[in-house]
């Protein structure tokens, strides 16, 4: 199946968009979505930390992405 | 009261806004951009939230510490976008009956804000920006 | 800046007065006039201090922040009088480069003044007043 | 000698004034005016603790007064 994730802050930049769409395989865990986006993308593998929000909240590395999940790249925080 | 705004952030408002007649303590914590950073010259910054996913961090972080501490209000801003030197980037207050509890609770919320929620910012320099915590 | 007064205290002034250029973070401490203490319903306060005493204590308490603390700027206002309920009978506020300075630095100036600045405060009851903490 | 000291809060209720002046002897120290006045003036010593100022200093007990000090007598504090 194909799902979108977005890119935030330096990520995007490392990206260079808003939102990418990906090809994940069924039963494919969010650390394989990492693992596969850092080698893709140049540069995400040298953040210090690069995690994946779905659905707007923070998940195990063991959770499965299924079709309809909103998934976000979210490199280390600086906020306040 | 949890907002994530563009617009400048009115602290007499927050305050006014915890005031309770039941409180004897109010604390405010604001965050404000500073000029410099390890010595070179901050010309602004700018913010950028995942602005739905950062309003419900910000709410497990009121959440648990209205768990913890004896609260009557809270308001927690946090601003978006750019942000001048000496503006308000995040203002948090907390009203509480004692003020043991309204130090510790908004210096927890500072302190776990800056650990979870989903807000990044960007330092601009007369040469050059840079994301802050990205780089190890 | 310490002052003694009777009029009706400006959080916002004073915020403003405390900001800094090199500042990153404000802590603003307010004790405001609760309704109620130990269940029972307090009409108003009524404050009495030592006015130049105060003020030298009060100058003594924010040296000793300062030796401790890198503080940019503080304000430290306290009311005499009657104060309503709701009411600011003492604000603090001091801005730092960094935020944990900010906190201690103003826990410890309302701690100490708590325990050493001649100030006293009279609770106003339906039927009668005391002056706190004179009754062991 | 005699020299007036200045009473504030509950101290001001007891006394019922904002001055007293007291008869100090020559060598007197701050601890031996407050003795005199917890005697002379009932409630003062049910108070938890009674200091005396000397010129809008806190002094130690073993300070002797001298003529155009200024004594105040600071009951409990509890500004804030």
């Amino acid at each position: 199946m194909e799902i979108s994730v977005l890119a935030f802050g330096i990520a995007r930049d490392i990206i260079k968009a808003r939102s990418v769409v990906l090809e994940v395989t069924d039963g494919e865990s969010v650390a394989g979505v990492v693992a596969r986006l850092k080698q893709q993308y140049d540069g995400l593998e040298k953040l210090p930390s690069v995690l994946l929000a779905v659905n707007e909240e923070y998940v195990e590395d063991s959770y499965v992405v299924s079709q309809g999940d909103e998934l976000a790249i979210i490199p280390p925080v600086s906020g306040g | 009261m949890i907002e994530i705004t563009s617009k400048t952030i009115r602290t007499s408002e927050l305050i006014d806004y915890v005031k309770e007649s039941g409180a004897g303590a109010i604390n405010v914590f604001i965050g404000t951009t500073r000029n410099q950073t390890a010595g070179k010259k901050v010309i602004k910054l700018d913010f950028e939230a995942y602005e739905p996913m950062a309003v419900k961090e910000l709410q497990k972080i009121a959440d648990r510490a209205v768990e913890q501490w004896d609260i009557l209000s809270y308001a927690i801003v946090h601003r978006v976008g750019i942000v001048e030197i000496g503006e308000e980037a995040v203002v948090i207050a907390v009203s509480t009956p004692h003020r043991k509890d309204a130090f510790q609770a908004c210096e927890f919320i500072i302190d776990e804000l800056k650990k979870t929620v989903p807000i990044w910012k960007r330092e601009v320099f007369e040469d050059g920006d840079v994301w802050v915590a990205a780089h190890p």
